[in-house]
């Protein structure tokens, strides 16, 4: 089948801070995103864990979101004004799609 | 009751084992973990209850002078405290000011489920305290948050950013927040013959929900200890032992001029006493995103919270007796 | 008891005001949420406890020629309803003919919590009902969907494909179908003596998981309305109105013909009232991928339920009261 | 009672029921499932109500050398199991030494909620059982790790590696070890009084509860069947029927030694003819890794439990009682 | 270590059609794959979150297959025949493994 | 903005032996990995399912970690140390990450 390159961006963010990120993420004109549960990790601040916890404070979450590549710096930009004061992890890949317009 | 039978009966109670439970396995390694859906229904659960219990009395004995007197003595307590607060970490701490106006946040407002375990307490001693505490609860939560704020604002590097609607918004939309609030609501509407047809569920089960939720706290706790051990210096634990109980004192004072009953004065200490590990935290996590989290929910969770649930509360029923007995 | 009073008990009650006390949390944007499998277990306990005190009921009661009238009567109901809508909805709306057929085939079916709804207000007013009324709601289920199909099958580009089986597998296999018909075997078999053993659990708390429930289910359908409303166009929202009073007015007669009591002439309509939100959107989404799901779940969920739920109810009682009050 | 009469009432149970419902759900490929995190509720509140109930009986009645001989029973029984099981699978069946062996770790320890339906049976019959026997459960647990591993050992490939330690960590400190233990002992420190304050959720609910869980162990228990099903060879399904009745006779001998009443009796053969499906699989996957996990858990819950639970519970009430009855 | 390239096919689909699609993972001969939850997201069918959620209609998952490149266009194939109708996203991108026997 | 090429090291392997890996992750002096819940899956012992499970016997977890290339194959040595005998999928691939120092 044809493919054709898109850009997968991966955030793994603070849970709180869901609501802003997804914000800017509409802001940047992306076409749509994805959140996954994370159940608990380890960084520089130490290790987590979901168990048990009533509060989202110091639980994490990923994010994907597929887009097209003339898009990746309008997202990053977006994100980067959220998280600077605050724990976050961005990523870019390539991956390939079928079809390209929805993105 | 002399303060030590109150302590032995408050230890012996099935509550306070199965939070001991906890964090013994925690601080074991133990793999026991309360599933996160199971933990957040227990909370919901627990809210509420303690709302719709709380309003139904309400209904049943009407607004007072002296439930208008309580609440505001509850939010004066929740904006005063952290000012004390601030002040002593400032003098006894190392942290930074944002830290410290963080932390004397979560001193300022209450821990609902500390609240639970005192009303357990008294309910299990058949001290009848006022219905109307559980309002003075809610309205103790969120007046600590402006406070630690305002006592954050000269020290932030970012500007204000004129956000401030954006993060009241966010206070008091809180989940935790609306699930108390509503469920008074309910309550204060539905009345005791609405509390009548769900009696078994609100009422009967509370303490074996209690007994869940403890278990989970100390296995929370004991891993919040197990990981935040590095932010408590000797410092930042006395005062996470000591603050409770001037909070307790304040409150103590202004529950004998108000008058409330030997029970109602127990609870407002109680609550005075707790600091917030829910509502808090996420507020400030939105408003004040420069402050380390890690370093009041380990004081809050890992030292006040079992220092109230073990010692605190039978100290607060004792010298909330003794205050109100007459001579 | 008049209408008003009805209505007003209604409104007041702890389950009605928890569902809106879930309406504002979502329209206010607020954090609250129901974990999902917290929300499932609700769901599974709601269905367990409804199929298993009716189950119990038929064992004491036997089967009876009303039993079998009053299920042919709900089977009917539940076939014939989606032609009604899809006729109404043809000549009223722009939807599609798939996505009408996918509307109809919502509200020919039933929704298991408008019938815990019915049956809690019923026991509250001590207004009795046929006990077999769930295996009613059972047989209620399914039908509608077939008819659904069967409408929407001349609009189809796809070829019929022949999953015919396949599709019959997955909608009586819908878990909820299963847990339904599941614990109305279970209490047929066990009987009274095995509901004695499970009271406290099915019986007792079902009141207050009914409240938990109606929480989420507002915040669900506050949140399905916030983002559905884009489909709401003004004659889908008064057909989510309309609906409802026809099902239950053609229930009104067929109960009148089986002469049914007072509250199983009110449970009937308010089957027929009701639009599903669980097991047809899940049969359907595999059955009818063309359909989109967004629409008839936020007319079922955003405008139907909550419209039966705060004012169908109490009308369908006071109806059910006066058709089967001999003059 | 005969045990027609037993294994009747046992099987119109509404526990047995749900089960039933469970495995007909599963076996007919139903997408009904019970999330995750609720059957790890169900599995908590369980072992926590067991060992509340256990621990308080026991404080009741104090600690007596009947108790004493009763557990060392237990230990033996956990100890010697896996040998006769081995020896057992060694001839019949093509299992690998490593894979025999983890078998037989699984059938001399026990299944928590094979217990908890015995005593909801005997319960239920008003049989009355020494409230202890929730200590010898327990002590029955890990005994039988250490067989199979030490059967295990001149079989592996792998040097033993000096992790003995770290196993023993893992298997002592196992959720579901520390959750029953832990609530044997706030059983006994709050006793009957503590006991009290949470009977409505413990105790009343308790067979409730154990529908719910008994529905979810017939979905999983019918879903093991289904993908494991090319592991259960002749010899393998054989054996999970008749190592049961093994284990139970050597039990109910013991117990006439020991001079237990009915009840009891029928206890202690119901735990040995139990086999682990938690806490065995979850140390045996850490301690013998070579080992397949899933034959074990296949025989045991796809075969035994519903083998115990079915039939096998009636029968060892009958026998308990023809052995206890004096002549 | 020596590492051997493969490819990683990541599908976004509807959670009531996952037995669907994983019968046609099975029927392209895949190895096999893992579903992973997905919590919240955002398309052009508007946002929704699994919250509170009873029926899985308009819920997502994430489904992640490990594969042989010489396999990626029979699953693509296998795939787009069931959501062809349905809201569905399939991304391919490389991965190395280690052990390539397994895929 | 400018990126930095990192790699991605992606595991899917059983829950009970989780913490034995991140231990593993600790001793190669990663900078922090987060653990995805997965809910089903097949591979070549068969298909399974969390759904209804109390034990984490026969569950899969992922770990996602971002690491400096350097730091791959002391990973991935660490990682088949404990994988060996146990049911694991290991894959490796190539993210761009914007702030370096972190990892
Ligand atoms: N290198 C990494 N790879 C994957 N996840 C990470 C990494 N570093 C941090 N995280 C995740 O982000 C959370 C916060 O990281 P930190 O701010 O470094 O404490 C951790 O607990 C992990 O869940
Ligand atoms: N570009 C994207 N990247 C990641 N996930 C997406 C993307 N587009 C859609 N999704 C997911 O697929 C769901 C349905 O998308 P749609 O059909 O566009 O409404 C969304 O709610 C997201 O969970
Ligand atoms: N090729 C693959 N792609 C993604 N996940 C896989 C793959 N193979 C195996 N898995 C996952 O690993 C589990 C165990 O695989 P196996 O050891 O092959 O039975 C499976 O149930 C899947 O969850
Ligand atoms: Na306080
Ligand atoms: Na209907
Ligand atoms: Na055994």
């Amino acid at each position: 089948m044809q493919t054709h390159p898109k850009k997968r961006i991966d955030l793994i963010i603070e849970m709180p801070l869901l609501r802003r990120i997804t914000e800017r993420f509409d802001k940047a004109g992306v076409s749509g995103y994805s959140v996954l549960p994370i159940v608990a990790g380890r960084g520089q601040s130490g290790e987590w864990s979901a168990g048990g916890q009533v509060s989202e404070v110091g639980q994490m979450a990923a994010i994907i979101c597929i887009v097209d590549a003339g898009k990746v710096d309008a997202v990053l930009e977006e994100v980067f004004a959220v998280i600077r004061k605050q724990i976050g992890l961005v990523t870019v890949s390539d991956v390939s799609v079928v079809r390209p317009e929805r993105f | 009751m002399t303060l030590t039978d109150l302590a032995a009966q408050n230890l012996l109670s099935p509550m306070v084992l199965f939070f001991a439970v906890g964090l013994f396995a925690a601080f074991a390694k133990s793999d026991l973990t309360v599933p996160e859906p199971v933990a957040k229904l227990l909370s919901l659960y627990l809210l509420m209850s303690i709302g719709f219990r709380g309003g139904a009395e309400v209904a049943h004995h009407g607004l007072t002078v002296q439930l208008a007197g309580t609440i505001g003595a509850g939010i004066l307590l929740s904006f005063a405290m952290p000012f004390v607060a601030y002040t002593i970490l400032k003098r006894t701490s190392r942290l930074s000011a944002v830290d410290a106006a963080a932390v004397a946040g979560h001193y300022g407002s209450i821990s609902a489920v500390t609240f639970a375990a005192v009303t357990g307490a008294l309910n299990q001693l058949s001290v009848p305290f006022e219905g109307y505490m559980v309002a003075v609860a809610a309205a103790m939560e969120t007046p600590a948050i402006i406070s630690a704020l305002n006592l954050a604002r000269p020290h932030r590097d970012q500007p204000a950013s004129g956000n401030g609607n954006h993060v009241w918004r966010e206070v008091l939309l809180n989940g935790s927040v609306i699930t108390l609030l509503g469920a008074l609501v309910v309550g204060m509407i539905s009345g005791p013959k609405g509390l009548a047809t769900v009696k078994p569920f609100f009422v009967d089960l509370f303490p074996g929900f209690l007994c869940l939720f403890l278990l989970d706290m100390g296995l929370v706790a004991g891993r919040g200890l197990n990981q935040g051990r590095k932010y408590l210096t000797a410092s930042l634990g006395i005062f996470a032992v000591i603050m409770p109980l001037i909070g307790a004192s304040i409150a103590a004072a202004l529950a004998f001029a108000i008058g409330l009953s030997a029970g109602g004065t127990a609870v407002l200490m109680t609550l005075a006493a707790s600091a917030s590990y829910i509502a808090v935290p996420a507020a400030l996590r939105l408003a004040l995103p420069e402050a380390n989290p890690a370093i009041p929910l380990t004081m809050s969770l890992g030292v006040t919270f079992p220092f109230n649930l073990l010692l605190g509360i039978p100290l607060y029923i004792a010298v909330a007796n003794a205050i109100t007995t007459p001579h």
